[in-house]
């Protein structure tokens, strides 16, 4: 932020340019008041318009986004906001998890008899959270966004109310939330003393410029930043909330968190990274020590993650460990990430191909699950492979993906993730990395084991599947094969994403 | 031409064989009997006999060096320059085999006829006969070590069916197995052999081998003398195995499970003996390796020894004969192993013809007896079965060296030039000679215990019961076959065997008689036939004078007298026999349980082997490597049950580690910064 | 059939899968329907049998190193392509797989009767995965077929198999998973030198052939590099001692899935030897030589000996794949022509054998559902036939010349003894106790008196069963009479591999244990 | 009048930090902890205040408008949080909130 000392017009019109590569935010702003507002409606009709508007909202912004092909990085708000195409790749990215979140929540809601139109207003606030989030350039812009997000989703988490593991899953939340972003902002303010500026791209000119400013307040300061971003991926040994939200919240909000929760904070993370300078442009012994911390920190995450995992006997806690194993995996990115060639744009990938195969497994648990998201234990989904075939495939393939078996996406952004870790050199990181995936193995397939190898067990209950939750699982399904297939194409997407960053 | 000589077999084989198979054996089908498929049988193995006898003739017009047809069926395998052709090659060593396999091979085909006539699955048993003959005729015709080892494993095979002809009594399927192992443990040997052939000379071609030699025991160049002896050794190991040399012998006795006709055909006049037809064939091998020679000769001659002190005590009919096919083997490799290859052969000869005799007569005995095998269960037999009788007898003598019999002529052949022969000594023909005096000792026992004196057994009335229509069945299914005639009729009705079983005897005898007659001592036409195969006969050593050959012949004719004599007395009364055996209690009994080297073998390799692979599944495999990986696991699942107690579920602990991480990440941060 | 010429091999892969997918849409429901997937799935196996039948018509052994090939670049941020092609090592592998397949198809009509269309997706899905990985010119392709086999036959062993199948089917799934992550972590790292010695990613194998990497020692990057391809292979093969997941997979596994598993998985591993670990790291084979032929040799007896005293026959005859795989190690390790075309034909054998051994056995086991060697006995008398396909195989499985196993085994050793005669001389020792442990299970089930009453009343063979046994009898006498049908097409291709596995690529070309030497 | 020294204020300011980071460790009552929350983001605001006027820069003062903004979101959310939990726990202690572990 520079200091206001005249009023400069050009920070008060903005072009058409900026107008139109804000428009996604514009989209989904208005949208969520519309649909706020619409929750007034009510009384009219209990769920349908709000449902709609927000299902809508999102379409509509995945539609402008895919639209918007911004020529080259746009600065917008004096250097606050970026719309770039990474900002909106990854908006895309959310938009569609939250599309699919809602499309599978509309039946669960009515099951639950949580059909609030708040819920919907809710994710579309987070979805506008995440957004802001991937392209913020300014730590306040940041924090905002982050606050933005996080406030909505302890509201989700704790969504049903009358149930205590809800209300206590968005209590740790909340409170190791709030507590972790505060550290973040301290750390924020510490780097604004240290060099006059909260713009992010500011820390490293000034770093860059006079070494001798960069005093240990400094170093605490980027040490706090990066907390806090360690915190929100949920990476080791800072993970601890994680596994106790997941299974807490209602299982579609857990799936929503699992993809647009966890892509937001890397994709926050990744532009911080870069933009602070800590892969490049930072002297040899910065670049060094962060190197080992996250190397450490990798380490550390694949391995609780995948060990605990192996120990759970609830698919959603199971899921949970999992996706800190998968942060594991994406920390390998981070590590290696500038350093070879595809670096972030495979981390990138990863973000992608993982959302893809959770959102579409939460899909299906959200499905599987039964009132007060009971049956989700391994043993209540024996012989699904007889009950519903179709689910039982889809969650195979999900899981499969997961694990990183081939020709699945899991595999293929696995594969590019850790070939761009090899090429860096980091070649025990993934020896390790691969040995944790050995591991997983293991706990991803035992669902397997029981779905197809297991008799059903009890009276087969009848499952109904929404026509939404239907084509939200199909469409993940043929994403998860689709992208594991010919992944090409994402692998460019990304890489654009990455450059244009 | 000459693939016709196993083709008829093989036809017979395939045509007996799909019959049974498809026409016989399935559940409900009609049951043959013996007639057609034996005459199938028959007449292939008759066909390929005359074959073999033109091909005889072909050869006895050729030129001496050059006698040898040849013939290349097609080529087996080509990888880079190993090349193996199916190829036939007959000259003067193996055209003598083909006419023996053939010949003695009809008889007995045809003497199964009516002995199998009551058999259950007599096609089975023809196809597996002349699925024999193809084998052996592949291994004797075989024109490189590959096709010889196809027919050596061919013939081995179907001695494991024969042998456990009769599977339903598991001590028989037992026999063929033992059979067949045993035979690969010397195939084992035989492929060492190959291999150290093929990577020294590159080929392994007989004839190639043969010009790499040149003459006279002359080795080629840059081949050392010690790769010979391994060669010869090696193979020779396959010989022990299928020729029955200590100590690879023990599955012959055993192989008595067979049918007897098997018995004779395999088991005496022909499989057995292809060892000696390996060395004879590769005796360029071991004239130039005379450390092999002479463990050849060794062995040979041990084991003809060994074995003819077991036979002494053996009650069995069939197994006195199978030791003496152990001992008359060894008769066989001691010739071949001081470098008389023709004497050897000879003896392969005239005891093709007197052992297959032997056996046959023996089968008529069993088959008269009702499935009775003990000799001393016999007795009186020379009147009821008269041509059996006189058969058996004519068998006898040969065997013992009785002059001017077959036996003689080649036994005596071999004892001279053990005598004689450089590579000889005093002490083979001393131990051989001794053999000699035991052989004739206890075949005459085995003779006079069977057919001499009163009968051992109760004699039924033959009222009624005539051979070809038998009230009972004695389908020689030893499963259930013994005492059957005891129980319908009290007693056993002896009567002679048809004379579709008496002509192959008749035969034969004549053969045994006559046989020997091709090996005239100094005007030996034998020797002089295969002198361009196997090389001349070495000159006798020098100051070993002719007029002691005759003392030696003179000593080893009185030998077998002396055995033929004591043991005609001491069998006559049989009190005697009984006294002498408790003085003498526990030799006899050591001999009567074979020196007890099936315990002994059963000790010291089966059972460690069986043991020590138990340990190595249940205390290897499934113990330590199973153990391992599956700790794996266990330790995988225990880090995480460790690491999950940390998530104690309380709020401030979570907190408190946030606060530990952010020290620790800050510390280390500011600490390294500068 | 667009394409056919062009694509002729992407027709041959993606053939049973089509089937698989189009057989989706048949309703299984009932006897009826359950009849019609079964004579759908094998009109699909015979179909591509027949279309890879015309591949063996149209290769020509004097021609290109590899033929019908197909190059499609795939991700080119990789330097991946979808390229395929074939030389004569994948030829006899791939009409081996397309052979066996209508026979485990047809040996499983009456076994599998539940779930009747998701086995046969499975079995068809699996010959996509098997067949792709035979044609993949393309390391990452190849790992990706490579993977891709393994939840097929991880299901069919989990769903179908007998009582301990869970265990077994992860054991398999994992075992095989190790290793193969470590290749992974290998493929990186070609790929990524030969963007730092040919200036692009490339991870097509014929590339890769080209690379020069240091080697020699054990820590050089050749030989770590080879370690993790031959962990992988190892595992697959399976050598001792990374063996113990196949007598539990082999078990469990439904008699299709023990066919498949024996006859046409476990060739894989040999395959990946000849196809990656030896041309692409030459001096490491030169280098762990001894190490590998040791490992062979004990596989060999150490197989024998335990397969002797199992209890299950089809544990033995688990065992007795270890045996004879065990060969093949020693002969592709001899790296002489005889020895790798020996130990290429014994891969084959042992598919032909030990798959038709598993069918066999799933004969008496639809009859009798035991597998306890303990509980037949005289046998012979009750199913004659049986016995007789029963006594052929077991005769090509312990290798007597005229079957197909002697050709193999006989080569191999004759191969390897050029190499190290010491221990082919041990490695001999196989001969003997591979006819002890088959002929005692022979003797064992077939003779002797039928002492069980259950066993009194089996039927024999019935002509299904006859139809899919007889042709493998048959290939056991014609592969074991006239291998040069085989050796012809061979011949090029193994001298090619022998060239290229004893080339080295860091020093001046020597030739290494090269058979014409002499 | 005294100028007081930068530092001392920052020094303050990290001290009132951990105090609430230390209230968010160790109290059991979770009003208390939602209440050591806001001390934590206060001392952020102060840092920037303290910094905004040492660096003569106004973007510090600025961002404390935010702050308080986002803190005063943050408690009403917090508070329903609490008020959600009270009604179906019938407490607001930390210890009974231990149900998901492990």
């Amino acid at each position: 932020m520079e200091p206001l000392k005249t009023i400069r017009p050009e920070l008060l019109t903005m072009s058409e340019e900026q107008i139109r590569v804000l428009m996604p935010y514009f989209v989904v702003f208005g949208g969520a008041i519309v649909a706020m507002l619409g929750s007034v409606l009510k009384k009219l009709s209990p769920k349908w318009p709000v449902f709609i508007i927000t299902l809508a909202t999102l379409f509509a912004g995945v539609w402008v986004s895919i639209g918007l092909i911004p020529e080259g990085p746009v600065t917008l708000f004096n250097g606050m906001m970026a719309a770039d195409s990474f900002s909106n790749f990854f908006n895309t990215v959310f938009l569609l998890a939250a599309a699919l979140s809602v499309m599978v929540s509309f039946r669960y809601l009515d099951r639950e008899g949580l059909q609030l139109p708040e819920y919907n207003v809710l994710i579309l606030f987070s979805v506008l959270g995440m957004m802001l989030l991937a392209s913020a350039l300014d730590f306040i812009v940041l924090f905002i966004a982050l606050e933005l997000m996080s406030l909505a989703v302890y509201v989700l988490v704790g969504f049903r109310r009358a149930d205590r593991r809800s209300n206590e899953a968005a209590m740790k939340y909340f409170i190791l939330g709030s507590a972790a972003s505060a550290v973040l902002l301290y750390g924020t303010a510490l780097l604004y003393g240290c060099t006059g500026t909260t713009a992010i791209k500011g820390v490293v000119h000034l770093a860059q410029a006079e070494p001798a400013a960069v005093t240990p307040v400094f170093v605490l300061g980027v040490a706090m930043v990066v907390f806090g971003f360690l915190f929100k991926v949920a990476a080791a040994p800072f993970h601890m909330w994680m596994p106790d939200v997941y299974e807490g919240a209602p299982v579609p909000v857990t799936g929503f968190m699992t993809t647009g929760l966890k892509a937001a904070a890397f994709a926050a993370f990744f532009r911080v990274f870069i933009n602070l300078g800590l892969a490049q442009g930072a002297t040899e012994v910065v670049q060094r020590h962060f190197h080992d911390i996250f190397w450490v920190c990798a380490v550390l995450t694949m391995v609780i993650g995948n060990f605990v995992a192996l120990t759970q006997t609830n698919l959603k806690r199971m899921l949970a460990y999992s996706s800190i194993a998968h942060t594991g995996y994406l920390l390998v990115g981070f590590v290696t990430g500038t350093r070879s060639e595809l670096g972030f744009a495979a981390g990138t990938m990863y973000v992608v191909a993982y959302a893809i195969m959770n959102l579409g497994a939460f899909a299906v648990l959200t499905l599987l699950s039964g009132k007060d998201d009971s049956g989700l234990n391994l043993h209540d989904l024996s012989g699904l492979s007889r009950r519903h075939p179709i689910l039982a495939f889809a969650l195979s393939v999900f899981l499969l993906s997961m694990a990183g078996i081939p020709p699945t996406a899991g595999f293929a952004a696995k594969y590019l993730l850790f070939s761009s870790a090899v090429q860096a050199g980091e070649i025990s990181l993934v020896v390790i990395a691969v040995l944790c995936s050995a591991v997983s193995v293991y706990y991803y397939l035992r669902v397997l084991v029981y779905m197809y190898m297991h008799e059903p067990i009890g009276s087969p209950q009848t499952l109904r599947v929404s026509i939404w939750a239907g084509v939200a699982v199909a469409a993940m399904v043929v994403l998860t094969l689709q992208v594991g297939l010919i992944p090409e194409r994402m692998v460019n997407i990304a890489k654009k994403a990455v450059i244009g960053m | 031409m000459l693939f016709w000589i196993p083709l008829f077999p093989l036809i017979g084989f395939l045509i007996n064989g799909i019959w049974y198979a498809f026409g016989q054996a399935p559940a409900g089908r009609k049951k043959a009997g013996a007639g057609l498929p034996g005459a199938i049988a028959t007449g292939a193995i008759f066909a390929s006999f005359v074959v073999s006898l033109m091909i005889f003739i072909q050869l006895l017009g050729q030129d001496p060096e050059h006698r040898a047809v040849e013939q290349i069926l097609f080529n087996w395998m080509s990888v880079g320059k190993f090349h193996v052709d199916v190829a036939f090659r007959i000259d003067a060593l193996n055209t003598l085999f083909t006419l023996v396999i053939t010949g003695v091979g009809t008889l007995i085909h045809l003497y199964s006829i009516g002995y199998m006539g009551h058999d259950e699955t007599p096609g089975k048993f023809f196809a597996y006969l002349n699925l024999f003959c193809f084998a052996m005729l592949m291994l004797v015709m075989g024109s490189s070590l590959p096709v010889l080892f196809l027919g050596w494993e061919g013939v081995g095979l179907c001695s494991y069916l024969l042998i456990g002809y009769w599977y339903t009594d598991i001590e028989k399927a037992k026999a063929g197995k033992k059979a067949f192992v045993v035979n690969r443990i010397g195939d084992f040997g035989f492929l060492l052999g190959m291999f150290l052939i093929y990577s020294t000379f590159g080929t392994l071609d007989f004839e190639s081998l043969r010009h790499l030699f040149g003459h006279a025991g002359s080795l080629p160049e840059g081949v050392s003398p010690q790769v010979i002896t391994a060669i010869s050794l090696f193979l020779f190991v396959g010989c022990m195995g299928k020729s029955a040399q200590i100590p690879l012998y023990v599955w012959l006795p055993d192989a008595m499970a067979g049918p007897t006709p098997v018995s004779a055909l395999i088991h005496a006049a022909t499989m057995v003996t292809s060892g000696i037809y390996l060395v004879s064939r590769l005796n360029f091998f071991y004239t130039g390796s005379p450390t092999a020679m002479s463990v050849v000769a060794a062995v040979g001659a041990f084991t003809a020894f060994f074995a003819a002190t077991i036979a002494i005590t053996q009650r069995d009919i069939k197994k006195v004969l199978a030791y003496s096919t152990v001992s008359q083997l060894g008769y066989m490799f001691l010739g071949c192993g001081v470098g008389a290859f023709s004497a050897g052969v000879f003896h392969v000869i005239t005891h093709a013809f007197f052992k297959a005799l032997l056996f046959l007569g023996a089968g008529s005995v069993i088959h008269g007896m009702h499935e009775e095998q003990d000799i001393w269960k016999m007795g009186g037999l020379k009147s009821k079965m008269p041509r059996t009788y006189w058969t058996f007898a004519v068998g006898t003598a040969a065997i013992c060296g009785v002059p001017l019999l077959s036996g003689f002529f080649s036994k005596d052949e071999i004892l001279w030039k053990a005598f004689s022969s450089p590579s000889g000594s005093p002490w083979l023909w001393f131990l051989a000679a001794i053999t000699a005096v035991m052989t004739a000792f206890y075949m005459t026992r085995l003779f006079s215990l069977t057919f001499l004196g009163a009968p051992r057994f109760e004699v039924a009335e033959h009222a009624g019961h005539s051979h070809d229509h038998p009230g009972h069945d004695h389908g020689h299914d030893h499963g259930h076959g013994h005492g059957h005639g005891a129980k319908k009729v009290k007693g056993i009705a002896v009567h002679e065997s048809p004379l579709l079983m008496t002509l192959p005897l008749m035969i034969l005898a004549v053969l045994s008689i006559v046989g020997g007659y091709v090996g005239w001592p100094h005007a030996s036409w034998i020797e002089h036939w295969l002198e361009p195969v196997v090389g001349g006969g070495h000159e006798a050593a020098s100051g070993v004078s002719e007029s002691l050959e005759w003392i030696l012949m003179g000593v080893s004719v009185l030998g077998a007298l002396i055995g033929i004599l004591t043991s005609f007395r001491v069998y006559r009364n049989l009190s005697l026999v009984e006294a002498m055996t408790r003085n003498v209690q526990w030799l006899h009994k050591i001999l009567e349980n074979k020196w007890y080297i099936d315990e002994i073998y059963e000790a010291v390799f089966v059972r460690p082997i069986q043991v020590f692979s138990q340990l190595l599944w249940k205390g290897f495999d499934v113990a330590v490597i199973d153990r391992i990986v599956v700790g794996f696991g266990r330790v995988s699942q225990w880090t995480g049950e460790t690491v999950r107690v940390i998530q104690t579920g309380s709020l401030q602990v979570y907190a408190l580690m946030l606060l530990a991480g952010l020290i620790g990440t800050a510390g280390f941060l500011i600490y390294g910064w500068h | 059939m667009a394409g056919i010429d062009t694509h002729f091999l992407s027709w041959i892969v993606f053939l049973p899968l089509l089937f698989a997918f189009a057989g989706l849409l048949i309703p299984a429901k009932g006897t009826a329907g359950q009849t019609a997937m079964r004579l759908w799935t094998l009109l699909g196996s015979l179909i591509t049998f027949g279309v890879s039948v015309s591949l063996y018509i149209n290769y020509r052994p004097e021609g290109a190193d590899f033929q019908f090939t197909e190059t499609v670049p795939w991700i080119s941020t990789l330097g991946a392509s979808y390229a395929l092609g074939v030389d004569g090592i994948s030829l006899w592998l791939i009409l081996l797989t397309t052979f066996l397949m209508p026979l485990a198809i047809l040996g499983s009509f009456s076994a599998i009767e539940n779930r009747v269309k998701e086995y046969y997706f499975l079995l068809l899905a699996l010959e996509t995965a098997m067949l792709g990985a035979f044609v993949s010119l393309d390391i990452f392709l190849f790992y990706v077929f490579w993977e891709a086999m393994l939840i097929p036959m991880y299901l069919l062993i989990g769903i179908w198999g007998g009582k301990e199948r869970i265990y077994a089917a992860m054991k398999f799934f994992l075992y095989t998973l190790v290793g193969s992550l470590l290749m992974l972590v290998a493929i990186f790292y070609l790929a990524h030198q030969h963007k730092l010695q040919m200036g692009a990613y490339s991870t097509n194998i014929l590339d890769l052939y080209k690379l020069q990497l240091e080697g020699g020692t054990f820590w050089s990057a050749q030989s770590i590099l080879f370690l993790a391809f031959a962990l992988a292979f190892a595992i697959k093969v399976p050598l001792f001692p990374l063996h113990t997941w196949l007598p539990d997979a082999h078990v469990q596994a439904p008699t299709a899935g023990s066919v498949i598993l024996a006859a046409v998985l476990l060739k894989m591993g040999g395959y990946g030897f000849m196809r990656i670990g030896f041309p692409i790291f030459p001096e490491s084979v030169a280098y762990f030589q001894l190490t590998f032929m040791i490992l062979g040799t004990i596989a060999i007896v150490y197989g024998a000996w335990v397969a002797m005293v199992q209890p299950d026959i089809k544990k033995l005859v688990a065992y007795s794949s270890v045996s004879h795989m065990g060969y093949v190690i020693i002969g592709l390790f001899s790296l002489n022509e005889i020895g790798v075309t020996g130990s290429y034909y014994q891969m084959l054998n042992h598919g032909i054998s030990t798959g038709a051994l598993f069918l066999l056995v799933g004969v008496i086991y639809e009859r009798r559902h035991t597998r306890d060697i303990s509980a037949f006995g005289g046998i012979s008398k009750v199913m004659p036939m049986f016995a007789i396909v029963f006594m052929i195989i077991t005769l090509s499985s312990v290798a007597l010349p005229g079957t197909n196993g002697f050709v193999g085994e006989f080569l191999i050793l004759l191969g390897a003894w050029k190499v190290n005669p010491g221990l082919t001389a041990v490695a001999t020792t196989g001969v003997i106790f591979g006819a002890v442990y088959m002929l005692w299970m022979f003797q064992r089930v077939m003779f002797g008196p039928v002492t069980n009453p259950e066993n009194q009343k089996l039927k024999d063979l019935s002509l299904r069963e006859w139809t899919v046994l007889a042709p493998l009898v048959a290939a056991v006498f014609v592969m074991g009479i006239y291998p040069n049908l085989f050796f012809e097409k061979l011949e090029p291709s193994i001298q090619r591999f022998i060239m290229k596995s004893t080339t080295n690529r860091t020093a001046p070309p020597q030739s290494l244990f090269s058979d014409n030497s002499k | 009048m005294h100028q007081i020294e930068p530092w001392v204020v920052l020094s303050f300011c990290s001290i009132i930090f951990f105090i609430g980071f230390t209230g968010v460790l160790i109290r059991r009552n979770i009003l208390v902890i939602l209440m050591s929350i806001e001390l934590m983001l206060n001392a952020v605001n102060l840092t920037f205040v303290t910094f905004s006027k040492q660096l003569n820069h106004l973007g510090g003062q600025m961002s404390v408008f935010f702050i308080i903004t986002v803190a005063a979101a943050e408690s009403a959310v917090g508070l329903g949080l609490v008020i959600a939990m009270f009604r179906t726990l019938r407490s607001v202690d930390t210890d009974e909130i231990q149900i998901l572990r492990e």
